[in-house]
Parts: structure tokens; C-alpha cells; sequence
């Protein structure tokens, strides 16, 4: 057990990071690494990833695109239930699997693929979710992931939660937990980022901010000029990053990770993107947006960013790409397949897993309904 | 009743839409509003168009927070506004649970009077649409334990538009359940007049004579699938539509249990600590000498709602209502 | 059972610091925390002593937030700590109930097994100390009501220190409601070495053949104090203390009924929808036939408790059950 | 009806006040006009008070002292229930005394004595309360005030709604809603804020920081330096302020109210003070905090300051304070005899206000429980 104390509450001077001080949330600057045409910006600030990290990054990010698009097709031709799109969004997961380590909690929403999957997920078991089965949010080769989160922003409590055990156990790990930018108006979100803060809890909030909460726009959410000003309540760093430049996330999660592992505790991490899908497949955005927008928005689209860097770089060969995403698409449809032929829901699942110890008025109810299903049976 | 008026085939969420309009149109100090409520028209499309024709101040969006969109109305309502808050989703509805039951309750009796909470709390709820967790559950009890609250459920789009006019024009605080699963699936001929329907009353749907049928919402539907395979087998079944959880019509009960001795009750929420217990109790307390048969509950399991591919094992079959039936005939 | 133990004369208040006492000794992975639960020993002094004696990372003060006191529990227990976390009143444990019923409830679930939510969620309940609005609630059923979670109510110190252990042991979440009414005012002589009273069953607390008196937490002294009363009159009382609110125990509950045919209920929540209504529907389902009269409740009102000045209209008297014995036994 | 649109949720740039820009919650300096001496110090910020009105103030925070002195001693004797002590933080509820009026909105907690005497509530009705009637919660002839709320900070989101209503209704008022330093961990405090400042409502949200939330110092709550810089997770303006300087305090919550009743929206105003009474009846300070906090603390009282700063300047004689003493202290006894002498509750109260359109059910709960009162009478 460690000796040191948790509940340490002096407030010393924040020991702000310097990234963290030059882009003051308060000026409302966006830190970003390369501009949407793949060219870097702020070359200080460019990550060190080996080329081959940074391919394999590319391929996740393309390769949970694909899965993503594939998903909303799956869902049109009727074999999934709701899903949420990711397009466009993909370079915060890709942030999030170059800096996670298997040791790191991840504490997701419902809109991280490509977390998940580097978490240790299967896109099977993603799809088993959507289908409608529970067991696709086990996650079970996964290390320190938590099941996906549906009400919004409740996760974060639990991520609080898991920074104190880390504190408490002397562990090594941090927390990245997710949430979006309609999220940051319920109370669950300034409670969790305030009980990690009193508790230096190391958690990296990070609010994937897609301007939208289903049709409200960003600006009905809130009047703070952004997301990452609200740290100034819980007396915690907070930056404004640009989600579509996986450079800018990776750098910004790794300072905010030593920052946090270093004991200082949580910080908030406004990752600024654009959901260029729907809500979910029961969406239609031209409700409440213009194709101006998102033509615009298009421009600054993460993973053709990526794509003009790497191959103006000369580490990536774009040639090959369709027969990629060729061998993409199969492997979806593969692990489509294995999902869409997952056994049939057992009745006893619907029961086994309420309760560790299950009362027996529980197990009442299975047996009652099992012989009502055997008397079904025997109906005409 | 609905000889003279123009009558228009409507869905419940037409009829719920159209129930709004016609409140909208005559009294302005109605408000609405929730997440997507306003562009959008509701994620069901409950209020689509109202924003349009009633303009933004009337009809709009909120951020994303459930407590501030129950706790807001309060203070509204404290003002003289009449405001009709939706909440997204039933599994949705429990951030807003302390407003709910520590003010909208309580402030007209902890104010002696002094302040009415007029407003009208409106969420979907229910399974069998096929939907992620949290998006599926039925709690009625939770809201009808609350004293202070009225609860009510329709279970058609006519009962909806007339039960949801009464709700807005109620001075009580009101709860409005919407049975997401029939939002669209029953068309009927609705009214397009304004009318009401008294809130407190259970309706009988079907005379009977020797089981009484209790359901609402949702069920009502497979309750009357369930009708027909027991008609087969001869046995007149007495159906009621509870239609306010709280409070409970007693009177309609009884006095078809006094008729008929026994008693089904079917809900979607868990059993235990369901309505169908409640129900039991009073039927146990003031039809106790009439009963010829124990009250039978067919309702959901002790556990939570299953995921799409689950979900058929929880969801209550015509035919599990009907072996209820049955068994309470034969008992 | 108790004749080789050490004993003490305690109050509830110190038989449950006693018993999370000896489960900090045991156990490195509890954690407690709440409102006030550090320096100050909780309002009520359950905490009394242990933050000294197991330092500020085991038992500490939390910002005052129960949403995010429940839901960081839920983190807590996901990497395998044990978190108690105290509510300060009953009045206040409604900002937690999303937290609780969305995920506390549900993670075992959701998880299929992979994460256990081992955690006792702690809070007092109850009327009778003339305190403030929102201090004096009962409302177990919104909690029995919820699928995945388990509650608990003690009614003596010894009961109290023997639940709460078997409550922090289990894996299931546990609700465990304080009846501070009693919190001092039954001493009871308690053993000091560890013991613990298996979850999910009630006690029959006095035998008797003609009526089952049904009752927990602070009702059982004042059942207690009716069948006095009733006893002059010649009436045998079994007296049985629920204790388990979910689960219920049906057995002991149905193996009295059948011996005796007539049921009175006690509790202080609102009568409608309260814990009451499920017990006579458990009753009318498993001894319809052994029922000579109907099942009485005897229930607080559909109202909110009163202001200290109003209260003693609606706290339940002995007198009250008494009457209820009677009308009972006369039916 | 109005015309404007309330939901205008174009960001623009805020119009900060100067006195806010200049004691902007971010480098944590407290805005105060005179010093613990009386002594004042901020002439240029000394807000224009009539000595009568001044004199006036003066006396209200000492009669509420008296009263509330008075009450605790009431308690300690068994003839009252908890009590909430307001000593220590009279300037707070003297402030807003001065400042609002009969159309504007008050939102109470539970410890603002003096301002439910301005706002028209009597001291009989306070006693009630606390007595335990709901009947001294009706403040009957206080225009525009909510009864008291105990779950902390939920009132706040009563105050967004007013101020929502008062935009649409287009009236001239504003809302002032007080809430704790400890109810600022509260979720609803960050969602009543954020939807007040999204619909621009006027509501002066008054954070009273008495430094703890029963035994909890602030520094446990948050790890934000001030309650006031919290304003920026909603942009909107912030400010600390000495809440045991009278003449702060009302500059304050003109400036405040002049800037929200414009259709700026929002203001969130940190008033530091200090409690220096127990938390209620029922609490033992003791038990958290040093005889020497305390006394450092009384250095900074707000009647004694303000009284020094009369005296000073001869606006008021003190020499006769003792006889104004004795004559409060009748008052408060006459007051409190006749919520001592208040009618019985009757058992109808208890019924009666549940619902408007009581429910059948309820009556007969009622109507049996009177026959089983009746039948009681026949006991023995
Ligand atoms: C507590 C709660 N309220 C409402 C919903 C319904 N809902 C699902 S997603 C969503 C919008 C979320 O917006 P945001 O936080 O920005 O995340 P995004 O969907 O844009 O990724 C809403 C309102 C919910 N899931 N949980
Ligand atoms: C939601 C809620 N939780 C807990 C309580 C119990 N409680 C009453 S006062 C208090 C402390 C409040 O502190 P603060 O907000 O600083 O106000 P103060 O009492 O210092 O004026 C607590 C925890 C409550 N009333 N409401
Ligand atoms: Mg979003
Ligand atoms: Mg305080």
C-alpha cells in the first residue's frame, strides 16, 4: 500500500505544462501540428513516432473507417440495430491508441472504434454490440477497458473512480476517458473532473467535441468559447487541440499523461473535430446543418491529412491503398460474418449475469418462464 | 362523442403533436423544450414543426442535462409559465429523478399552495423497438411512488391527444409516459378539435365476465392479441386500460373484479415492486371476498433489458398472457 | 451462537463503526467515503475514529457531489477496491440514483461477469428525529425496484453489525439503509469478535398462530409495542422482520401466512407503490388459499412527511397497527 | 410578448465590467471596499448609499444577528428544531437587502436570514419554519421569493427557469439565488449555470464561500483557487468579493444586476465570508477547525467593520447600541412567542397541499385515518 497521501489538498500553483501555458485556452488558440494540407505547422511540437508506428496508425485509423462505413451499410441493409459513425472523427482514437499502454484504463462513450479495437477489442465483438448482444461490450482480451457507456457523460464518475484505486494502489496507469461536447453540460461531467482534481486523480478527460450533440450545435451548449476553458473551474490544465491532426493528439496525450502519472492529476483535453456521419443510422443531419458546413468541415478530415503527410514524407505509398482497403473490406465482412453468426442469445443469459449471488425469486422467474415456453411448445 | 367533429387518421406521435399545437395556439404561456426538441422536432419527431410555427422562444433546444431541464421548469412554472419538458429517453429520465421528486413533488405543498407546478414531464419509454441499453425500460412505479405527482400512460393516439390535453391543462404536475414501441404502429381516427379525457380513469376496452384484464400502454395491444386465443377457449374476458398509473382508478377495478373474481395484470416493468403489485393490493384490500382465483402478474424479469438479440425472451408474448389467463382459469 | 463471545452494550451507531472497523482490519481493499465521512465521522458519528486509525486514503471526505460519490465507487470497483460510500440522508441519495441504477446495477451485466460492483451504498432512512424537509424519508421501494442491486435495512445494533459485514462481503451491490430513528436509541448487547447474518432472509422475531405481523427497521420496535397491546386481547402475534428488502423472503414470509391466515404489513414509505403493495401480491400469489382476511398495510400517507410539527399526524403509532391487528382479526 | 429572441446563441464577445476585469478571479485577488478596520480603501468603487439607507442596513444585519443568536440559543433550550446559523455572513444578505427589489426574484438555500427579512418574510415565519411548519416557508407577503430549499444547490435550477420566464415574459427582474461553497461541487450548480448563461436569463448567482460545507473546507471541495473563476466553464462573468464588506458587496450586485436586467445574462459572484456559528444547531465546529481560525476570521466580521466605518465617518452613534440591542431582542422574543404560540398543525395540513386536485386514494387515507383517530379516542 502506498504511504503517500491521496487526499493531499493544498492547492499549489498549477505546475502548468508549457505546451499547456502557449496554448492558453483562454486565447481560444487550437494547437495543431500540421495544417489540412498534411504540412506541419508547429514542427517543436512533432511527436517522435517511428514510421512504422505511424503506418500501422494510418492503416487503424483507415482500417476502423472502413469498419465504420461498412457498419452504417450493414445497418441500412437491416442486419444491425443503431449504430453511431465515426467518420471523421478517427484521428482522437488514433491519438488514443499510439499513447495508450495496456496498463492505461480507457473508460469510452458509445463513438471510439478505433480505441477500442486498439485497446485490444475485436471489430467481431463491436459488431456483436450493435447486433444486440451484450457480450460484443466484454471486451474480454482488452485490458483495463471499461464496457461501452450509453448515458452521456455518467462514465466519467467511474473514471474518477479508477484514478483514485490507481493513487491507491500505487499503480502505474492513467485514465483516458471519453465524452462529448453535449456531454460537458451535464453535471456528471463537472463532478467527475472536479472529484479527480480534488483527488489528483491521473485522468485525461478528453472531449471529442464534433460540434454537435445529435442537432444542437456547440454554441447552444454552452457560452464558454470552447470546451477546454471549463478546466479553469476544477484548477486543472486544459487545451484546445485540433482532433482531425493525429500529431497534435499525440503529443497533447502524452503531456497530458506524464502530467498525470506524475501525481499532478486530471487534465482536460478539448479535442476538436467534426462528426461528418450522422448521429447514429437513426439520423439525418441535413435537419440541422448545411452541406456548406460540411464540405468545410470535409477539408480538415483527419486521415486524408495524414495520408498528404505520409506520402509527401515518403513514408507511405498511397498506390496501394485501394488494394488495402480491399483487404480491409474483407476482413470487415469477416468478422461481420462471425458477428451476424454469433450463437443465438441463450433465455438464460437474459438472467445468469443481474447478480453474482442470484436471489431465488430470480431464479424463480427463468423457471416459471421455462415452463411457460414449454407449454408454448405445445400450442397448435 | 366523436360523431360531430373532423377526424383525421393520426399516429400517437401525430396525435401527441397535434395535442401540443392546439395547447400552443391557445394558451402562450405554454413553453416545450428538451434535448432536440426544437430544429430537430424530438428524436421521434413528437414536436416537429411546433418551433416553426411558435417560434424559439417557445419551442427549443436545451444543452444536455436532464436535472436542468426538470429543475428549470420549476422555476418557470413558479413564474407562470406552463412548460412541457421532453426527456429522450426513458433510461434517460434519472438524472432528473432528485428535481422530480424533491420539487416538482413538493413545491406546491411545501409552498402551502402558494406556488402551482403546472407542467407536463413528457418521456417515451418501453421495449420492443430493437434499441440499445438504457433506451427500453419501463419504471412506472418510480414515478407513481412519488407523492405529487401524476403519472399517466395512454395507450392509443386518441387517448393520447385527449390524456395529454388534460395533462397540460392539469394544475398538478404531470407525468406523461409515452409507449415508444405504438408510437407509430396504430393509426386510428382521432378528433382534430380540441377534446379531453379525465386524468384518474382507467377505461374499459372489452366487457366481460370472467376475467378481468388489466394493462396499458404497449400491452393493451398484446393484452388483445392475447383476447382473441383465449375467446376460442370461451372465456369473456373484461379488459381495462389503466391509463393513470397515479393515481390509481380503484373504482373501475373493483368493480369489474366484483364481476368477475379473477384477475391478470400485465406490465413491461419488473415484477417486483411493479404497478401489478400495487394493483394486487388493492384488489387483495377491497375485492378480497370476490376473488376466486390469486391475481396473476405477467410482467419483466428482475433484470435489466436485454440487448436486441435478448430482448425477444423478455419482451411479454400474447401467448404468456394468455397462459396467465388460462392458469388463472383454471385455478 | 453468542454465548462464547465477548460482548458490549452498543448502540446501532457503533455496532456499524464496529463492523466496518473489523472489515478495514481485514481487508486493505475498503475504502469509505462520503460527505463529512473523514474528519468529522459522518454526521450521525458512524465513521467515528476510523479515518485515525486507517488514515485519509482509506476514509476521507468527498466534495459534496452523491452522484459522483456513487459513481466514482463504480471506477473504484471495476479495478478491484471495495468502496462503502455513506449518503448523508435519505433525502439526499436521489442525485446518486442514475448513477445507481444505470450502472451500479448494471455493470455485473453489462460486463457479463467481468466486473463486479462490490460495494455497500450506505444511508440513513426514516422518520421521527424532527429534523428538517428531505431528512425523514422512507423509500425502499425505488430501490428494491431496481434489477442488479440488493437492500438491506437492520432493526438492532446486533443486526446492524451482522448485515452490514455480510453486505460489504457480497458481491452483489448493497443498499443499506439505517433506520435513524433507532441509531441510539436500542442498546444491545453485541459480541465484539466478527459475525455476519446471511443477506436475503428475514427473522422471525416472535412466534405466534394468529396473525403475521410483517415490519423492519425503527416499525419493529413500534410492532413491538402493538402487540403488547394485542396481547391483552388474546391475540398470538409472528412477528417477522423483513430485513431484505430485495430479495424477499418469500418462505418465511408464506410458512407464517399459511399458519396464521392474517397479515398486517408495516412500513413507513407511502403506502401506494411501497414495499407493502409487493409483499400481499407475494402473499396473494404463494397463500391465497391460507388468506382468511385481507392484507393490511399500515403506511405512511401519499404525502411528503411532514415539518417536525406535522409529523406526529403522520409517523405510524403502535396504536395505529394495533387497530389494523384488530380490524384483521375481526374481518 | 416579447419580440427578441432568447435564444440567441451567437458567442460574442463579453462585455466584462470593468470592476470585473479588474479583479478578474484568475489572479485571486477579493474585491473590497473597506478594510476590517472600516477604513475605506476602494473609494472610487464605494457605492452611493444614503446615510439613512446605510444606518438602516446597519441595523437589519444586527437584528438578524440578534434574531439569529437569539434562535440558537432557542434550539439549545428544546423549543426548536436545527437551526442554521447565519453569524458571521449578515453582509452578505445585507448586500442584497440593499439591492433588490420587490420585482426581482430571490432564491434562497437555507442561511440567508437577513435577506427573507428584506425580501418581506417575518421573523415569526422564519421561526415557523424552523419550528416546523411549512407554513413559515410561504413568506406571504414577500413578493417574488421562493421558499426555503435544503438539497443543496438543486434551487439553482429553479433560478435558471425564472430567468428564462422573465425574459419571455419580458418583465424587468432579475433573479438573485444563493447557493454554498460546498453546494458548487453540486452538479446542478455547473447545469443551472451553464443554462442560465445559454439563455442569457438574469440571474446573480451568489456563491456564499463561508469557507466549509459543514466540516469540509473549500479547499476539499475543489481545487480551483476561487469559486468565482468558475465563471469560465459558462462565459460568463466572475468576481470575488468581500462578503463581509457591506459596501462590496452592494457595488457588486448592482453592477451585476445592471449588467444581467440588460439581457447580458449571468453573473456568478463569490461572496467570502466566514461562518462563524456551527453549520446548524446539530454541529460541533470543533471537531474541524482551530480556536485560531476562528478568531482571525472574527478580525474580518461584517457588523463590526461596517459599525467602526459609521462610527468613523458619524453617520451613526453607537453609544446607544445597547438600548437598540434591547429593543431587538424583544422583538425577536414577541416574534418568537407567536410562532411559539401558533395554532396546532392540523392533520388536514397534511393532506391537503400534496396535489391541487387531491386524488381519491388520498382522500381516503384521510378519511380513515380520522376513523382511526376517532377509534383511538376510545382506547383505555
Ligand atoms: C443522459 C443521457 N441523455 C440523453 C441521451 C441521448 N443521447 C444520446 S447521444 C446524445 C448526444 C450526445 O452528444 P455529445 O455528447 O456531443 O456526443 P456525440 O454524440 O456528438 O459524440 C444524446 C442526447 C443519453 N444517451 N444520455
Ligand atoms: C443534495 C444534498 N446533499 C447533502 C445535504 C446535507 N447538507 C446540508 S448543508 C450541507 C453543507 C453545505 O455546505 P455549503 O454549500 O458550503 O453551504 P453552507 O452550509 O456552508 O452555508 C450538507 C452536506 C443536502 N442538504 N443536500
Ligand atoms: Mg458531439
Ligand atoms: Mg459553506
Amino acid at each position: 500500500m502506498k504511504q503517500t497521501v491521496i487526499n493531499d489538498h493544498s492547492v499549489k500553483t498549477m505546475n502548468l505544462l508549457k505546451l499547456f501555458s502557449e496554448y492558453n485556452p483562454l486565447d481560444d488558440k487550437m494547437f495543431q501540428v500540421m495544417d489540412n494540407e498534411g504540412r506541419v505547422q508547429e514542427p517543436k511540437y512533432l511527436p517522435e513516432i517511428s514510421n512504422e508506428r505511424l503506418i500501422k496508425a494510418y492503416k487503424d485509423m483507415l482500417f476502423a473507417r472502413t469498419a465504420d462505413l461498412m457498419a452504417v451499410s450493414y445497418q441500412r441493409q437491416g442486419r444491425m440495430y443503431t449504430y453511431p459513425p465515426n467518420f471523421g472523427q478517427e484521428a482522437i482514437s488514433g491519438g488514443l491508441a499510439v499513447v495508450m499502454r495496456d496498463e492505461d484504463w480507457f473508460v469510452p462513450a458509445f463513438r471510439e472504434l478505433g480505441a477500442w479495437l486498439a485497446k485490444g477489442a475485436t471489430l467481431k465483438e463491436v459488431f456483436l454490440y450493435f447486433i444486440g448482444y451484450e457480450d460484443g461490450t466484454v471486451f474480454k482480451n482488452a485490458k483495463n477497458i471499461l464496457p461501452i457507456s450509453v448515458p452521456i457523460a455518467s462514465q466519467l464518475q467511474h473514471a474518477a473512480g479508477l484514478g483514485y484505486s490507481i493513487r491507491y494502489k500505487n499503480e502505474d496507469s492513467v485514465v483516458y476517458a471519453v465524452v462529448g461536447d453535449g456531454g460537458t453540460s451535464e453535471g456528471d461531467f463537472s463532478e467527475a473532473v472536479n472529484f479527480a482534481a480534488v483527488w489528483k486523480a491521473p485522468v485525461i478527460f478528453v472531449v471529442q467535441n464534433n460540434q454537435y450533440a445529435i442537432s444542437v450545435p456547440f454554441k447552444m451548449q454552452t457560452r464558454s468559447v470552447n470546451v477546454a476553458v471549463k478546466s479553469y473551474a476544477y484548477g486543472i490544465p486544459g487545451i484546445k487541440v485540433d482532433g482531425n491532426d493525429l500529431f497534435a493528439m499525440v503529443k497533447v496525450l502524452n503531456e497530458a499523461s506524464e502530467y498525470a502519472r506524475a501525481g499532478n492529476g486530471p487534465v482536460l483535453v478539448e479535442a476538436f473535430t467534426y462528426r461528418r456521419g450522422s448521429h447514429t443510422t437513426s439520423d439525418d443531419p441535413t435537419k440541422y446543418r448545411t452541406k456548406d458546413e460540411e464540405e468545410m468541415m470535409a477539408a480538415t478530415d483527419p486521415i486524408d491529412r495524414l495520408r498528404k503527410y505520409l506520402v509527401a514524407n515518403n513514408i507511405y505509398d498511397a498506390s496501394k491503398e485501394d488494394e488495402l482497403l480491399a483487404q480491409f473490406k474483407k476482413e470487415v465482412e469477416r468478422q461481420f460474418n462471425e458477428a451476424e453468426n454469433y450463437p443465438a442469445y441463450p433465455l438464460e443469459n437474459v438472467f445468469k449475469y443481474t447478480y453474482v449471488d442470484m436471489p431465488d425469486d430470480l431464479k424463480q422467474q427463468q423457471i416459471e418462464h421455462e415452463k411457460f415456453l414449454k407449454w408454448k411448445e405445445t400450442l397448435q | 362523442m366523436e360523431g360531430d367533429l373532423a377526424m383525421k387518421v393520426m399516429t400517437m406521435v401525430q396525435a401527441i403533436n397535434n395535442a401540443l399545437d392546439i395547447k400552443f395556439q391557445e394558451d402562450p404561456t405554454i413553453v416545450t423544450y428538451g434535448e432536440d426538441v426544437g430544429v430537430e422536432g424530438g428524436v421521434f419527431r413528437v414536436t416537429e414543426g411546433l418551433q416553426k410555427k411558435y417560434g424559439v422562444n417557445r419551442v427549443f433546444d436545451s444543452p444536455l442535462a436532464e436535472s436542468a431541464i426538470v429543475g428549470s421548469a420549476v422555476g418557470m412554472a413558479a413564474n407562470g409559465l406552463k412548460p412541457i419538458v421532453e426527456l429522450q429517453f426513458c433510461g434517460f429520465v434519472y438524472p432528473s429523478y432528485n428535481q422530480m421528486i424533491s420539487h416538482v413533488a413538493r413545491f406546491h405543498n411545501r409552498s402551502r399552495g402558494r406556488y402551482k407546478m403546472q407542467m407536463v414531464i413528457r418521456f417515451p419509454y418501453g421495449g420492443g423497438i430493437n434499441a440499445l441499453e438504457h433506451h427500453s425500460e419501463s419504471m412506472e412505479t418510480i414515478y407513481g411512488h412519488i407523492p405529487g405527482i401524476k403519472v399517466v400512460i395512454p395507450s392509443t393516439p386518441y387517448d393520447a391527444k385527449g390524456l395529454l390535453i388534460s395533462a397540460i391543462e392539469s394544475e398538478d404536475p404531470i407525468i406523461f409516459m409515452e409507449p415508444k414501441r405504438i408510437y407509430r404502429a396504430i393509426k386510428q381516427e382521432v378528433p382534430e378539435e380540441k377534446y379531453s379525457i379525465p386524468l384518474g380513469k382507467a377505461k374499459v376496452l372489452q366487457q366481460g365476465t370472467d376475467l378481468t384484464l388489466i394493462a396499458w400502454g404497449a400491452m393493451i395491444r398484446e393484452a388483445q392479441k392475447a383476447m382473441v386465443m383465449a375467446k376460442k377457449d370461451g372465456i369473456s374476458i373484461e379488459l381495462i386500460d389503466l391509463r393513470s398509473i397515479y393515481p390509481i382508478d380503484r373504482q373501475t377495478i373493483i368493480e369489474s373484479v366484483k364481476k368477475t373474481g379473477r384477475v391478470v395484470i400485465v406490465h413491461e416493468e419488473p415484477l417486483t415492486f411493479g404497478t401489478g403489485a400495487e394493483l394486487t393490493a388493492i384488489i387483495n384490500e377491497e375485492a378480497f371476498l370476490n376473488l376466486e382465483a390469486p391475481v396473476s402478474r405477467v410482467a419483466g424479469f428482475d433484470t435489466i433489458v436485454p440487448l436486441p438479440k435478448g430482448e425477444p425472451h423478455y419482451i411479454i408474448s400474447p401467448e404468456k398472457i394468455y397462459y396467465h389467463i388460462l392458469k388463472t382459469m383454471k385455478f
